[in-house]
C-alpha cells in the first residue's frame, strides 16, 4: 500500500476520531485485503509526524492510542477558545487517585489506611464516572473487597502512554537511623517544658489512650499491609 | 444574608432553643462562628497525618526525629482548639491523638536495656505511616502537575461532513433461516400433513412470480407467463403455478372469444 | 505580525474549537495590541489552505465561519470508525423470512398462523427494507391481504439462483445431516449499499429480539397494526 495515502488515511482516521487510536483500530479501518498491518501503519505514523513537526499539531502516543493535540506552544493563545475554566480536582481526590495509579490493584480499605482518613464514597463516584479507576477483581479476603485499578482513559487524560511514565514515587527513609535512647537520654529542654507545663494535658492523653487499649490493633495492623505494599515496585 | 435567614427561620419556625419558655429564634452573636472559617479549617487537612505533617514540616523537623512530646502537644492543642468551636471531628483525629499519647507514654518509661532489643521504637509505626503518606500527597502533587486534557492539552479535530453513520444490517446465515423453519415446523405441525411438503419450491417461486406481474399490470397476456428459454421444464412449472393459483383465488383467466387471447389477472377487478 | 505564526495559530484553533471559528473569533484569541485584523487572517486563511493541498483535511468556509473538515476522498475508509457492528435478527424475523420464502405468496394472517403468533409490523418492514420480500399479490379475500413473496435480492443474498436451491422441507427436518452438503454461503458484501435507513428498525428488531419470547411483544404491537392495515384500502 501506498505510503503516502495510508498517511493522509492515518491523519484522516486520528482527526476524525473521538479518542486515540490503537494500531489495531487503524487497521481495521481497512477491507481485509487491504489491511496495511503494525509495521506500515507505524511506519505512516512516523511519517506523519515529520510532516507535522512545522504545523500546529503534534502526534502523541497515548494510554489507548496515538492522538493528534495541538502543538503546547500554541495552547496559551488556543486556550483563549475555552470559555470555561477547566476543572479543579480536590486535594483528597487527587491523593487517592495517586494512590490507586502508584499502588494498584488496592482495595478501599488500603486507600484509607494509608491517608489515615476514611475515604468518600463521592471520591469513588467521581473518579469511576470520569473513567479514570475501575474495579479490576476482589482481594480474597472475608468480604471479598473490591480492587481498584487505572483505565487507558486515566493515561489518556494526563498524557501518559503508559503507569511507567508517572513521576517516581518519592524514597522512603531508612527508619533504622531512629535514636530512641538518644531522645530519652537527653529529652531537650522543649520537651520537658512541654510536659510539665501541660501535665493536664498529658494526663488526658494519656487517660484516653488507656480508655482505647483497641486503638492498638488499629495502628498494628496496617503493618504487614505497609510491609507488603512496600515491597511491591509502583508499576 | 440576614434576610434570606429570617425568611428561612419563619418559614421553617423552628427555634434554636427555648430558654425559660421562650423560643429563641436567633443565635447569639457571640457564639457565632462563620461556618466558612469553620469549614476552611478542617478542609486545611486530609486527615490527621496530613495535621501531623504539617506540625512537623512547620518546624522543619525530620521526620524520622520527631519530638514527640511537642507535636503531641501541639496536635492536642489543635484537636481541642475544633472541639471548642464544636466541629464534628472525624473520629481519625482522635485516633491519632490517642496514639500520640500512647507513643508518648511508652517512650517516658525506662526501658530495660539489652534483652529487649527486638522492641521497636514505638514511633517507628507511626514514622512509616507518615513517610508513606507524605509519598503520596507529592505523588498527588506531582499528578497534578502533569499535563492534562481540558487544562494543558488540546486535542486536534476536524469536522465530517457526512458522518453518513453505516449501521451495517446483520448478516444472515441460510442456516440460520432453514433452522428457523425447522423450529417452526417442529411447533406447527401443519407442515407434517399438509401438501405443501411436497410441493416443489419453483413452483411457489413461480406462483409469486406471476402474482407480482398481476398485480402490477391490469391483464397479462397468457403466454408473457412463459419464458420459452426455459424449455419444457420451465413451462410446465409456470402452468402447474398457474393452476395452483387459479385454485387458490388469487388469478382469473379470461377469454373474450373463443381462440381469443387468454388473460391473467387480478381476481379482485371482476 | 508573522504570517506563518498566524497560519499556525489559525490551523490549531480550527483543529482545537468543537465547532467553525469566524474572522471574529480567530481575532478575538489574540491580545488588543497584537490582533491581527481580518485581512490578515484571510490571509493566512488562504497560506493554509495552501499548506493543506496533500493533506487529509481542507478548509471549507460554512454559515458561523471557518473549518477544517476531513477530505470527501478519504471518508470512506474513515467511515468504518463509527460503523457499529450489525445487531442480529431475531429469532421471530428469521421464521417469518423463512415461511415467506417456502411458503410465497403469502399473506401477513397465513404466516401468523403458521407460527401461532402474530407477526411485529417491524419483522415486515425490516424485511422489506432490507429489500428481502416484497408485496406481489392480494388475495381476493376481505380486506384483500398483501401477498407476499421474496426478491432477487433475496436470492443474491443467499447466493441462490432460484428457490428450488433451497433444501427441501423433508431435509430440513434432518438439518444436522444437511450441513456438509449445504454451501454456507458469504453474505456478499456489497449488502449494505442497500441499507442505508433500515438502521432505527434493525435496531429495534434486535431489541425485540434480545428480549425473545419477543413474541409478547409481537402479539402487543401487531394488535393496532392489523387494524391500519384492514383500514387501509387495498391498493
Amino acid at each position: 500500500m501506498d505510503i503516502e495515502y495510508l498517511k493522509k488515511v492515518v491523519e484522516a482516521a486520528l482527526l476524525a476520531a473521538p479518542a486515540p487510536l490503537s494500531l489495531n483500530q487503524l487497521n481495521a479501518l481497512f477491507a481485509d485485503d487491504e489491511k496495511p498491518g503494525h509495521g506500515l501503519i507505524k511506519e505512516a505514523l512516523a511519517a506523519l509526524d515529520a510532516d507535522l513537526e512545522h504545523r500546529a499539531v503534534e502526534l502523541t502516543e497515548v494510554g489507548s492510542g496515538y492522538r493528534l493535540q495541538i502543538r503546547t506552544t500554541l495552547m496559551p493563545v488556543i486556550s483563549q477558545l475555552w470559555t470555561e475554566k477547566p476543572p479543579r480536582y480536590s486535594r483528597a481526590l487527587l491523593e487517592t487517585l495517586a494512590i490507586i495509579a502508584y499502588r494498584q490493584p488496592i482495595t478501599r480499605g488500603e486507600i484509607e489506611q494509608i491517608r489515615g482518613v476514611s475515604l468518600s464514597a463521592n471520591i469513588l463516584r467521581t473518579l469511576q464516572e470520569r473513567d479514570w479507576i475501575k474495579v479490576v477483581g476482589h482481594r480474597d479476603v472475608p468480604g471479598r473487597p473490591e480492587l481498584l485499578g487505572t483505565t487507558k482513559a486515566f493515561l489518556d487524560y494526563f498524557n501518559l502512554k503508559s503507569l511507567d511514565q508517572l513521576p517516581t514515587l518519592a524514597e522512603i527513609k531508612d527508619i533504622d537511623n531512629l535514636e530512641p535512647e538518644l531522645e530519652l537520654t537527653h529529652p531537650n529542654p522543649d520537651r520537658d517544658s512541654a510536659t510539665t507545663e501541660d501535665t493536664d494535658e498529658t494526663q488526658q492523653e494519656e487517660g484516653a489512650g488507656e480508655e482505647t487499649p483497641s486503638e492498638e490493633h488499629d495502628i498494628e495492623a496496617p503493618e504487614d499491609q505497609k510491609a507488603q505494599t512496600a515491597e511491591k515496585p509502583a508499576d | 444574608m440576614n434576610e434570606v435567614t429570617d425568611i428561612r427561620i419563619t418559614q421553617a419556625e423552628m427555634p434554636f432553643a427555648v430558654v425559660q419558655g421562650q423560643p429563641v429564634l436567633k443565635l447569639p452573636d457571640d457564639l457565632y462562628i462563620p461556618p466558612d472559617a469553620l469549614e476552611i479549617f478542617l478542609e486545611a487537612f486530609e486527615g490527621p497525618l496530613d495535621l501531623l505533617l504539617y506540625l512537623i514540616r512547620r518546624q522543619n523537623l525530620d521526620i524520622l526525629d520527631i519530638p514527640i512530646a511537642e507535636i503531641t502537644r501541639q496536635y492536642t492543642s489543635y484537636i481541642e482548639m475544633m472541639q471548642g468551636m464544636r466541629i464534628e471531628l472525624a473520629a481519625e483525629y482522635l485516633v491519632m491523638a490517642a496514639i500520640l499519647a500512647e507513643i508518648k507514654s511508652r517512650m517516658l518509661l525506662p526501658r530495660p536495656e539489652p534483652e529487649e532489643d527486638e522492641e521497636e521504637d514505638p514511633r517507628a509505626e507511626l514514622i512509616r505511616r507518615l513517610q508513606e503518606y507524605e509519598r503520596f500527597k507529592q505523588a498527588a502533587e506531582d499528578l497534578d502537575e502533569l499535563p492534562r486534557l481540558e487544562r494543558d492539552i488540546a486535542v486536534a479535530s476536524a469536522a465530517v461532513e457526512d458522518k453518513g453513520e453505516v449501521k451495517l444490517p446483520p448478516e444472515v446465515d441460510l442456516k440460520e433461516i432453514l433452522l428457523a423453519l425447522r423450529d417452526v415446523m417442529a411447533r406447527a405441525e401443519i407442515f407434517a400433513h399438509h401438501h405443501v411438503q411436497a410441493e416443489p419450491l419453483s413452483v411457489r417461486e413461480r406462483m409469486a412470480r406471476i402474482t407480482d406481474l398481476v398485480s402490477r399490470n391490469q391483464y397479462v397476456q397468457f403466454n408473457e407467463c412463459f419464458d420459452l428459454e426455459e424449455g419444457r421444464i420451465g413451462a410446465v412449472v409456470t402452468f402447474l403455478a398457474l393452476l395452483e393459483l387459479l385454485r387458490e383465488h388469487l388469478v382469473d383467466l379470461v377469454q373474450q372469444e373463443l381462440f381469443g387471447s387468454i388473460y391473467v389477472r387480478s381476481p379482485a377487478q371482476t
